[in-house]
């Protein structure tokens, strides 16, 4: 890290006590002093330096117990919206969007996936026509699958505005404000009992034009800005031995020799070697990415994590046998910080099910491996010159 | 295993259209998805029927016991299809379980009443009990009254008697039959057959067996609910291949049905080998109970092969229907929970294989 | 059975006493009596009985002591070859070749697969180019994975008779004499060391337009009874209890209990349990098939069966451990009898890699599964209306 | 395994490029094919190209001893290299557990013999040994003179020199150099490493170390090969990995690519993960053999791991090659023969996962 970069956060912490200074006054200073993303222009709470320096600068506020934001509530606006609004906002959008997301004032949700169109993504058939007069764009569709959509203040909305060409040219991106009239909300509940998701109907949305990313029809290309972020940021972070899943199954083995059998034992360490063959993976990948950029590599992590977690969850159940047969509490909830590892082993089970098709199917995934990583031939199209109208569905 | 009828016959085929067009008519899944909230998650009007339209509670009990003196063979047929629907009625602790041990005692009063379904009865042991050697000892019996705490009791919630094997204070086991425990529901990883736990405090038992008849008696009832277990494992299977391959043909992403893609084929075609042999067993496993013959090795077998089997069955069911697979609304998560407690219930795959390794030196 | 044909079977054992007629007289006069293949017309070899009753008639044979002939060296004739001629053979074929096919006096093989068409066996580009004159075929091409090439008399054979169409629609079957000039067997030596098989090369071989199977153009039709027969023939023997792979396994375990470990016991009780729901599995279509026709299910067996030897035979090494080291034999040669049990830890090991290969990949079966039994959507098809003469390469 | 350095440095992947034009050039597929069937199963031509052209048989040895003063970082870079060409080389037997040993013992003479690849040595233990707890006890050493057999040696057949662990009369652990050895080929499912059976008839040999330090060289020796085998074994399976891809893109079936294919797309894409995986485990037992922190329970993982790997990785290959796979002609069976013989190798995955369980209380 170079001085001036060491100089810059040793002034900030000395003008702002972490200690004393509320989370988004200090989180402002940190954006107007150019160290929030150092790598995004002066002005957006970056000076531009090289993208690598990011960790250590973070690293040097950790030290410092400087305040971070939740990465549950605000994981969607950081690791998502964040880099998109960057690569594709408006000047206007920029400057109106990055400071209070950053600060943690502005929640954020992403409005992609819709019942009709899951892995299919480019499918999407949420509406959005422009107004002559205005130029404002009216919304009218379904989405699913939204966290934080009770909560967000924002989100990130990608939508059909042109059915007559084939799917992924008909597709514009947006800034949707949850607050619109005519965006409803509902409780998504899964097969855990709880509602961690939700639906999002909207109804003659109102966006104005200046709340696009991108150009009319590229919406498609923004979109990619985001998944790419999205899946490095599920795999991406470094774990220590043991963490995870896999902590919680050794942990049980450890505290409950009643339960042990030489066979359970045996599948117990043939998970804990595949754990911590992964875990070294992504903490190889992390070495490797901490100066690049995110690649189809990450899904790989994604990949794997999602098979170990049912793997681990469903070898715990197994090993608790009777009380493997009880759960907690099946009745309705929203869960104010959703953990997949916290709960009972039978809600372990039952979320980890949601692993390998939240964020990108692992069908999708191996697919991605196969196509961009050992460039096998791309699935044959029978979409391709189809207008989206005509798409059987 | 050899000379194993591994068929249906007519009679048994004719069986399952009357069990399945019952169920699809009352026992929809949105039906049971709705019980599984309700204040009385056992179906009794589906249980009533059960037993007073299509007769089925009483298969394997004699003719002249108020049975239809058939065999375990269509008591399997019949799990199948309970299996299919996940219907939440109590037939496995009272058809299978209470029926069994009571036709292993050769009692007679209760048998006949639970043949014909005007009682339920639950054999009062912890789902996860394996068969083989050892006694269930949560129970002891002190001069006829009996105390103690039977936790993850299946069908017991809405058991009209229980049988409780008990141990004396000399170690001896028996066997009572009881009407007044005191019986808790518990929040179950099965939604659809709902434990409970079982809480006797110097509660009367009348004794129907003692010493090595009880334990045998016990021994057998687990060994053909490991047997017959497989049966409903399968009927939980069929439903998740089933379904998966209808929605597989009509749910499209790129503009293709998933089913056409070869991924996804190839998962479907390993699936439906799996249930093809889970059928295999549980053939083998009802054929065994109805005969008797090299009952506790093909019980692990069924055991051993179907707990897993069901279990990838709906797992797979989940992961091929993608985010819907995985709500609340959608009937998947039901046969999932039901797959998954069923490999936990009468032992876990791991032990039945350790009884295979004791049954044929392996 | 019916007592005509309990009388007949007495009649023929009683004139030709099974302990002391030279096996090709006693077969003969099994043949002319019309209780070789019952269900064929009579006169060819069979009654035109009811197919179910065959078991019944050759168990009573096996009951007496009959003999039959090697299936090793005779599985393809009366397996595949026999059922072939049946179906599509001009009479004069039929006459011809099932009398000595069934007595064991003339060995058939089958030059279906090629260099560029395995899976894909419509690919295949051996030509038959037909003699104005003669009417003769005249045969080119290149055959491969041919067993008893090197002692067949004659061979089922498929060709290419019209480039200019698409592949399914330009192919003749016939009938060639192996021992004809022009053809050519080679050895093929594979990765256990021997030659199981053989390529066969054909260098103008000629054919008489007599010995055609089917009309021309035909031969793919011709060519799917082969296949069915082929499947079925592979997975649809009964087998006892810890017969086949797992029973070396099983005997292996209870024979050396200097090897055990908790871990691979658990891992062998695994494979029994496999093993034995895929014997049950087997038992069960064999009981419904006693009277029916062969259908897609036994792909189901030939897959199981593949996957359980090489899982077994993989895990037989692991629980050797040093003696796994070893090998028996290397060198070149052509082995008599082969067998896949036979021979050393090593050899079953490497042998059983070519059982999810020959006869139809597992790949192939799963979509067979996928598509005749489940009704799935095909493969899109890119071939289908070019030329073969035009398929890429 | 915290601050493990996972990746490669750019020394180590220009000794790579090195290593890898060579073996291309001189250790084609057909060539190692053909060399299997010779008189002498191992090439020492390319061994003293490797030697003497790239000097990469004294990498873990100090400068002053004759060696590259580099590590067994940059021996398992070489290990990766000679595993994807499957290189019928003394390497691992000489330079990896035999320097290891001498290393341990403080030898010099001998090491600097090894080092610059004047001459081979090999570890006189069989193949299959696992580190841990326990000294092989193949041979027994009687004042200095040695005699026993043992069998499954690897590099044996082309040694210069043996380390031979023996026991004295009073059972303690002794560790000799041995020159005069009786050493006979074995038939070994492995044909490009033929193992062999040295047979000792009261033979001298030098006393190298006695008592615990004997018995820690020889653990520490198997632990370092342990740790570096599974990156021959990454070799191998990247040979498998890549090779199949590009065939997957070449063959066509049905007017297509195989590798179109989704089924097929899939699994080359879990393989890939699977080789991913295997390259962090594989760098992580050479950093850990390199520093020495942890190098137990890493060498335990690497093998607990790599072992099954490598063998799915080829028979993948082989399978996805299809008939030609199968062949003699084609290396994949080679490979195929290595990955399995590697799996059994240092010990099994089985009691690479005991150990584990041993040393973190699992």
């Amino acid at each position: 890290m170079d001085a001036e970069l060491t100089r810059a956060i040793g002034d900030l912490l000395a003008a702002h006590d972490p200690a004393t200074t509320p989370v988004a006054d200090f989180l402002g200073a940190r954006f107007d002093a150019g160290l929030a993303w150092v790598h995004f222009p002066e002005g957006l709470g970056g000076r531009s330096a090289p993208r690598a320096t990011q960790q250590e600068v973070n690293d040097a506020f950790a030290a410092a117990g400087a305040p971070t934001l939740d990465s549950g509530r605000h994981g969607i606006g950081l690791g998502m919206a964040a880099p998109t609004l960057l690569a594709h906002g408006s000047e206007e959008v920029r400057r109106r969007f990055l400071r209070p997301l950053w600060t943690g004032e502005e929640v954020w949700c992403q409005l992609f996936s819709e019942p009709g169109a899951g892995s299919d993504l480019a499918a999407l058939g949420t509406r959005a026509v422009q107004e002559e007069e205005t130029g404002d764009w009216i919304v009218d569709g379904q989405k699913v699958w939204t966290s934080l959509a009770h909560e967000a203040d924002w989100a990130i909305l990608v939508t059909r505005t042109d059915p007559d060409v084939p799917k992924h040219r008909g597709m514009t991106y947006f800034v949707c404000d949850m607050h619109a009239p005519g965006v409803e909300v509902r409780p998504l509940r899964q097969a855990t009992g709880e509602a961690e998701f939700n639906e999002v109907f909207l109804s003659g949305v109102r966006i104005p034009d200046a709340h696009r990313l991108g150009a009319v029809g590229d919406g498609w290309r923004v979109a990619q800005t985001t998944l790419m972020n999205e899946r490095v940021a599920i795999g991406g972070h470094a774990e220590p031995r043991e963490g995870g899943m896999i902590g919680v199954l050794a942990r049980t083995w450890r505290e409950r020799p009643d339960l042990h059998t030489p066979a359970l034992q045996d599948a117990v360490l043939r998970l804990w070697v595949d754990a911590e063959a992964a875990r070294l993976t992504s903490e190889r990948l992390r070495q490797q990415l901490a100066a690049g950029q995110p690649g189809p590599e990450g899904s790989a992590a994604k990949l794997a994590f999602a098979r170990l977690n049912q793997q681990i969850s469903g070898l715990e159940l197994e090993l608790l046998g009777a009380e493997g047969l009880e759960y907690e509490d099946y009745s309705f909830r929203r869960p104010a910080n959703p953990s997949m590892i916290g709960g009972s082993p039978g809600y372990r089970y039952l979320r980890a099910k949601g692993n390998s098709i939240e964020g990108g199917t692992s069908e999708i995934l191996r697919g991605i491996i196969a196509e961009r990583v050992l460039g096998l031939p791309q699935e044959i199209r029978v979409d391709k010159d189809v207008a989206w109208k005509d798409l059987p569905r | 295993m050899s000379g194993l009828d591994l068929n249906y016959s007519e009679v048994e085929e004719e069986l399952r259209a009357n069990v399945r067009a019952l169920l699809a008519d009352r026992a929809p899944a949105n039906v049971t998805l709705a019980r599984t909230e309700a204040e009385q998650t056992t179906d009794l009007a589906l249980w009533r029927s059960l037993a007073d339209e299509l007769g089925v509670t009483g298969l394997p009990v004699p003719e002249e016991l108020g049975g239809a003196g058939a065999s375990w063979r269509e008591t399997a047929v019949v799990l199948e299809e309970l299996g299919r629907a996940v219907a939440p009625v109590p037939f496995f602790g009272s058809c299978v379980l209470a029926t069994a041990a009571l036709l292993a005692v050769g009692e007679r009063k209760v048998l006949s009443q639970l043949a014909s379904g005007e009682a339920v009865g639950a054999l009062t042991v912890p789902f996860a009990t394996a068969p083989g050697p050892g006694f269930p000892s949560g129970v002891h019996a002190d001069d006829g009254l009996l105390s103690g705490t039977v936790r993850h009791v299946a069908d017991a919630l809405v058991a009209d008697v229980l049988l409780v094997p008990a141990l004396a204070g000399d170690g001896t086991p028996e066997l009572y039959l009881v009407t007044g425990a005191q019986v808790e529901p518990m929040v179950s990883l099965d939604m659809t057959r709902q434990l409970a736990v079982v809480t006797l405090d110097r509660v009367e038992g009348v004794l129907l067996a003692s010493g090595a008849e009880a334990a045998a008696a016990v021994g057998l009832a687990l060994e053909t609910g490991a047997a017959l277990l497989a049966s409903e494992q399968l009927g939980v299977a069929e439903w998740a291949l089933t379904t998966t391959v209808a929605y597989a043909k009509e749910r499209h992403q790129f503009g293709r049905p998933i089913g056409g893609f070869q991924a996804v084929k190839h998962r479907l075609a390993d699936l439906w080998v799996l249930v093809s042999q889970m059928r295999a067993v549980a053939r083998a496993g009802a054929d065994a109970a109805a005969s008797g013959a090299d009952l506790p090795l093909t019980a692990a077998l069924a055991q051993a092969f179907a707990s897993g089997a069901a279990v990838t069955a709906t797992e797979e069911a989940v992961q091929l229907h993608g985010g819907i697979g995985f709500t609340w609304e959608h009937p998947a998560h039901l046969y999932l929970k039901r797959a998954k407690s069923a490999s936990l219930a009468l032992g876990t795959a791991d032990r039945h294989r350790a009884r295979i390794s004791e049954l044929i030196n392996l």
